[in-house]
């Protein structure tokens, strides 16, 4: 029995992830509930004028999203930092970097790809044009995975931390601001009528930036981290 | 080009240059301050429009130029550190980012001051001092998360590979927000005044930005000598150097 | 003291020295793990057992001098068992992350029943009991083909008749050709030689 | 040696809980950098105009305020439960609703506090007006105290769950809404020149409230918890 | 089987039964503890030790038959070990959590000492070994007064030298007066008499 191919490898991974997070359907569920409650805080916090709401509800939409991300981003390596999968997974003969796109890409179908899909119905209750519809789910798809790959590397820089916490969230919500205004930007042009796709455009180009760095900087900074 | 590769890779050679270094650097920074900041503050006429608190532009300006070059240091020596695994570099990174991050600090201080008078408000959220905030979170991140490890060799491989991050994404940061702030465009005020400079104030304008490039690397150099202290604590030499210091 | 059998080593140590919070805990340690050797590092509480183990395999980058040659795959067992809570048995070792082949179904009940575990396949793994657990994690050695295994403290937790088992299954991999470094503070009683590193204060070898 | 009086255990509690946040400063520098930069996205998503975040800035300053406190609840009695502290607890002599108020405390003084206290800086960012910084100040006081205990009875459910995950937010962000209610309330009746008292002596009400009934929740939850 | 020493038991179990994932593990079991004794819980894994552990000390509420009452105050130690990672063992002894008295500072050092512990006391925890990390909460032995102890497993990760010097302690203490149940996988060596527990399946005593 030879080690498989690191396609092969991956798509293992990619399973196995999927499987754990069928195993907790809460946490499938819970980034959505999540991103209903708080946009449901908007109106709360801001007052419920719709012409208002409105006109924030792109921002107020995108915003969620990026909390939402940045909420999960921190245990995509962590269970497995903990019970010692993750020392396995350094040790594979596999190449490392392919393996932590796995991890990424399970994450994002669990929460970002849900997210953008159910999108809509937020976007309406908030009086969001429907002809901004499209160029919002498409932003958040684009750009949710590029916050699960930023996200990424803040877990695989501090998963190994005893005294880590919500380092986290300062390591990468500098890093998701230009996904929030390209995104936000987005969904604004289409509803002021503008095409949104030099946006969308924008985002995919980071994303590709984004495919082929992040995975060797959480390479790196995992190989780090269990030694911390 | 390898001998003083090595040589840089040495402690005591780099703590020894640090010195030598300082030693003449220290006083030209301090003269260099001093009369920069007596020409800017004493000697040049009250703005037109804004009397005299632009003159917090000797602080302000060369404090945000050097903020953002020491980015560039620090991520610079976080892969020189990653590439060549030189300790030496690792100290330099660790050493840069509470500097930087304290001129970003300064540049975000005296731009708010500044602003009161000016503006009518302590902040606004024009694409350049968002930027800068943005920056001094980043420089913020990295000063934790060396903290946050126990392994300060780790720390610094840790640190290395955000700063590179964070390098990677400075441009795209600076690009989006002022993609942004032109797409917001509207009753917000412009401060670009560059055009409102007259040479008069400019000259000690720029011998501030030196002197502030000048202060920085002496902060940096003194931070090194004392990580390097502290790393090489358990060495001959360091303990030579304690009981030579420690003779009276 | 050990008997030189012919060939490469599949683990060469090269004057390794490590110091932790201001004590040397072993100096110049050089050793060749050849096929067909078990070694037993001993040690007390604190002696580096752990951090030799993660230094061999190669978790641990930083904070030692020397080197370590590794020349073939090998499998590591550390004190955390690997195990995912919410997977049964059965799903931890056709998912396992360790980069191996992919097992098939009857080998996997096999191995599982060979460990004890008959019967619990299809129950979630944080319903296990401790030893239960941690027999999960051994049933990879039944199922890996990596001739030289890491084992830091494989006995933990596991009942006498496991322990028995598990040192039979040791001495016929080491008779089969393969190598066995282990830690352990129980003494070995296994049917081939065993060669004691014995990590004293500051040991060197 | 007998056993300590309750308050006296509490108090070695309190102490030892705030030994623990003082040993990770970046966990007590987080929640304010976590709420500076969230604030910072608020201009980024909804646009920069001064006038329009002024109206706003009651609102984003307590939502960013109960994420800060969303986020860091899920902690209070994770770790001690992960390394066996929370069994040792149950079995303490001392009245369990009296220990877990200790918890509590230390959780707000090193987040709601330290929040309330700098909030004004943001509030000066957002151009929230002068006038109403006094009831920004109190109103975060009194709220994140009782965030606090809320997210505290949310803790205590779910920490024990294998398969918890999120849970936590879907649990307590209801509960939340109240308080978000009245605390960014106080503050606008502030901006627009109202007393803000009414609300405050709300809050105050709801914290006496839950000061009373929480603790109660939480042994019962941790109990339980400790069973799953 | 036991010797019976006068005086009122200290923990009274009676007809405890425990079905767990559709196994019956133990039915109708009833003893007292007295003082003076010491209880060895045996059984092979997943016999169902720490689950009677966890019943007999009060963690587990739901889910079993029968009741227990306990006369004493006690002291609970687990499969995990309480001792935060990062606090020093100082500062974990000091900080306990369990509600007894305030120790001294001296009482510490001494404890942590005896335990091995000697130049460790101000490290953080979590820079210990697994075995050292477990002495940390064994020091706890020393500076309770109570005088049942409830020990899952105490002897996990301790080497040879410690578990000798544990089970004096076992039997000191109960030589004192007090009294110990516990559960290991390993045969006990001590100077006094062992009232064995065999859990074996659906055990009844
Ligand atoms: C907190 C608020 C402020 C921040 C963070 C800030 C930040 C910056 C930054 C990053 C630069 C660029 C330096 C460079 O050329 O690289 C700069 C330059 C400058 N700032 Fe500020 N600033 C602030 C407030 C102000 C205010 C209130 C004024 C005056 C009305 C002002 C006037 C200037 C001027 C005149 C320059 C030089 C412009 C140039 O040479 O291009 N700044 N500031
Ligand atoms: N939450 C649970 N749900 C279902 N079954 C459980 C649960 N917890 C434990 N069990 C089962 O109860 C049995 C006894 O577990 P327990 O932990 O008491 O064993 P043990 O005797 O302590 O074993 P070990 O020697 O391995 O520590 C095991 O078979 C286990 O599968
Ligand atoms: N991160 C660290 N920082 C400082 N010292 C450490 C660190 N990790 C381990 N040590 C020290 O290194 C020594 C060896 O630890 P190690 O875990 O290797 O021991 P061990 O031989 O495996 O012991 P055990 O039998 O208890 O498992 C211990 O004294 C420990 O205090
Ligand atoms: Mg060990
Ligand atoms: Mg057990």
């Amino acid at each position: 029995m030879t080690a498989p191919a690191a396609g092969q490898f991956c798509l293992r991974l990619l399973r196995r992830q999927l499987l754990l997070a069928v195993r907790r359907p809460v946490e499938i569920g819970n980034p959505l509930l999540f991103f209903a409650m708080v946009v449901a805080l908007f109106p709360l916090g801001l007052g419920p004028a719709p012409g208002t709401l409105a006109g924030f509800a792109s921002g107020v939409l995108w915003i969620t999203a990026l909390l939402s991300n940045l909420l999960t981003s921190d245990a995509v390596f962590r269970s497995d930092f903990e019970d010692g999968s993750l020392e396995q997974l350094l040790l594979a003969p596999q190449p490392l970097f392919l393996s932590v796109l796995a991890y990424i890409g399970a994450h994002w179908l669990t929460t970002g790809l849900l997210l953008a899909l159910v999108s809509p119905v937020f976007a309406l209750m908030l009086n969001l044009s429907t002809a901004a519809l499209g160029a919002l789910v498409a932003s958040l798809l684009i750009g949710t995975a590029l916050l699960s790959l930023i996200g990424g590397i803040g877990a695989s820089l501090t998963v190994g931390l005893k005294r880590g916490g919500m380092l986290i969230s300062l390591l990468i919500l500098p890093l998701y601001m230009p996904v929030l205004i390209f995104g936000s930007a987005a969904v604004q042009a289409a509803v002021s009528g503008l095409p949104a796709g030099p946006y969308l455009a924008i985002l995919g180009a980071m994303l590709c930036l984004a495919i082929a760095l992040a995975p060797l900087a959480m390479a790196a900074g995992l190989r780090i981290s269990i030694d911390a | 080009m390898w001998p003083i590769f090595h040589k840089l890779g040495s402690p005591p050679w780099l703590y020894a240059i640090a010195g030598s270094i300082l030693r003449w650097l220290l006083p030209i920074t301090l003269l260099a301050l001093v009369t920069g900041a007596v020409w800017g503050l004493l000697f040049t006429q009250p703005e037109r429009i804004q009397g005299n608190s632009y003159r917090i532009i000797y602080i302000h300006v060369p404090a945000a130029v050097v903020a953002l070059a020491g980015y560039y240091v620090m991520a610079l020596a976080g892969a020189v550190s990653l590439i060549w695994r030189m300790k030496m570099a690792d100290v330099a990174m660790k050493a840069a980012a509470p500097v930087g991050a304290a001129f970003t600090f300064i540049a975000l201080f005296t731009g708010a001051i500044w602003g009161k008078p000016t503006w009518g408000t302590w902040w606004v959220w024009d694409a350049r001092i968002t930027s800068m905030l943005i920056l001094f979170f980043l420089y913020l991140g990295v000063v934790a998360l060396y903290e946050a490890f126990d392994n300060k060799e780790a720390a610094s491989k840790a640190c290395a590979v955000l700063s590179l991050v964070g390098m990677v994404n400075i441009p795209i940061i600076y690009k989006s927000v002022d993609w942004w702030y032109a797409l917001h465009q509207g009753a917000t005020i412009k401060f670009t005044g560059e055009s409102s400079i007259d040479s008069s104030m400019m000259y000690p304008l720029l011998l501030m930005i030196g002197a502030f490039y000048a202060l920085f690397t002496c902060c940096l150099l003194l931070n090194m000598r004392v990580e390097i202290l502290q790393r090489e604590s358990r060495t001959q030499w360091v303990k030579k150097l304690a009981t030579k210091a420690g003779r009276p | 003291m050990p008997s030189s059998p012919t060939g490469a080593p599949l683990l060469a140590a090269r004057s390794l020295c490590l110091e932790r919070g201001g004590r040397q805990l072993f100096r110049n340690l050089s050793f060749d793990i050849l096929a067909g050797q078990l070694w037993q590092i001993e040690g007390s509480n604190g002696a580096g057992k752990t951090s030799l183990m993660r230094i061999l395999c190669g978790l641990s980058r930083y904070g030692y001098e020397g080197s370590v040659e590794r020349h073939v795959p090998f499998l590591y067992l550390g004190h955390q068992s690997a195990v995912k809570a919410l997977l049964t048995p059965r799903e931890n070792l056709a998912f396992h992350v360790s980069g191996e082949g992919q097992y098939g179904n009857e080998q996997i009940e096999s191995a599982l029943a060979e460990v004890g575990l008959y019967g619990y396949e299809d129950v979630a793994s944080h319903t296990l009991s401790a030893g239960q657990h941690r027999r999960v994690n051994l049933a990879r050695l039944l199922l890996s083909d990596t001739s030289l295994w890491l084992l830091d403290e494989p006995f933990t937790a596991i009942d006498t008749a496991g322990v028995d088992a598990l040192q039979a299954l040791l001495a016929s991999h080491v008779a089969a050709g393969g190598a066995v470094v282990m830690t352990s503070h129980q003494a070995l009683e296994v049917a081939c030689d065993v060669h004691v590193l014995n990590l004293g204060a500051g040991a060197t070898v």
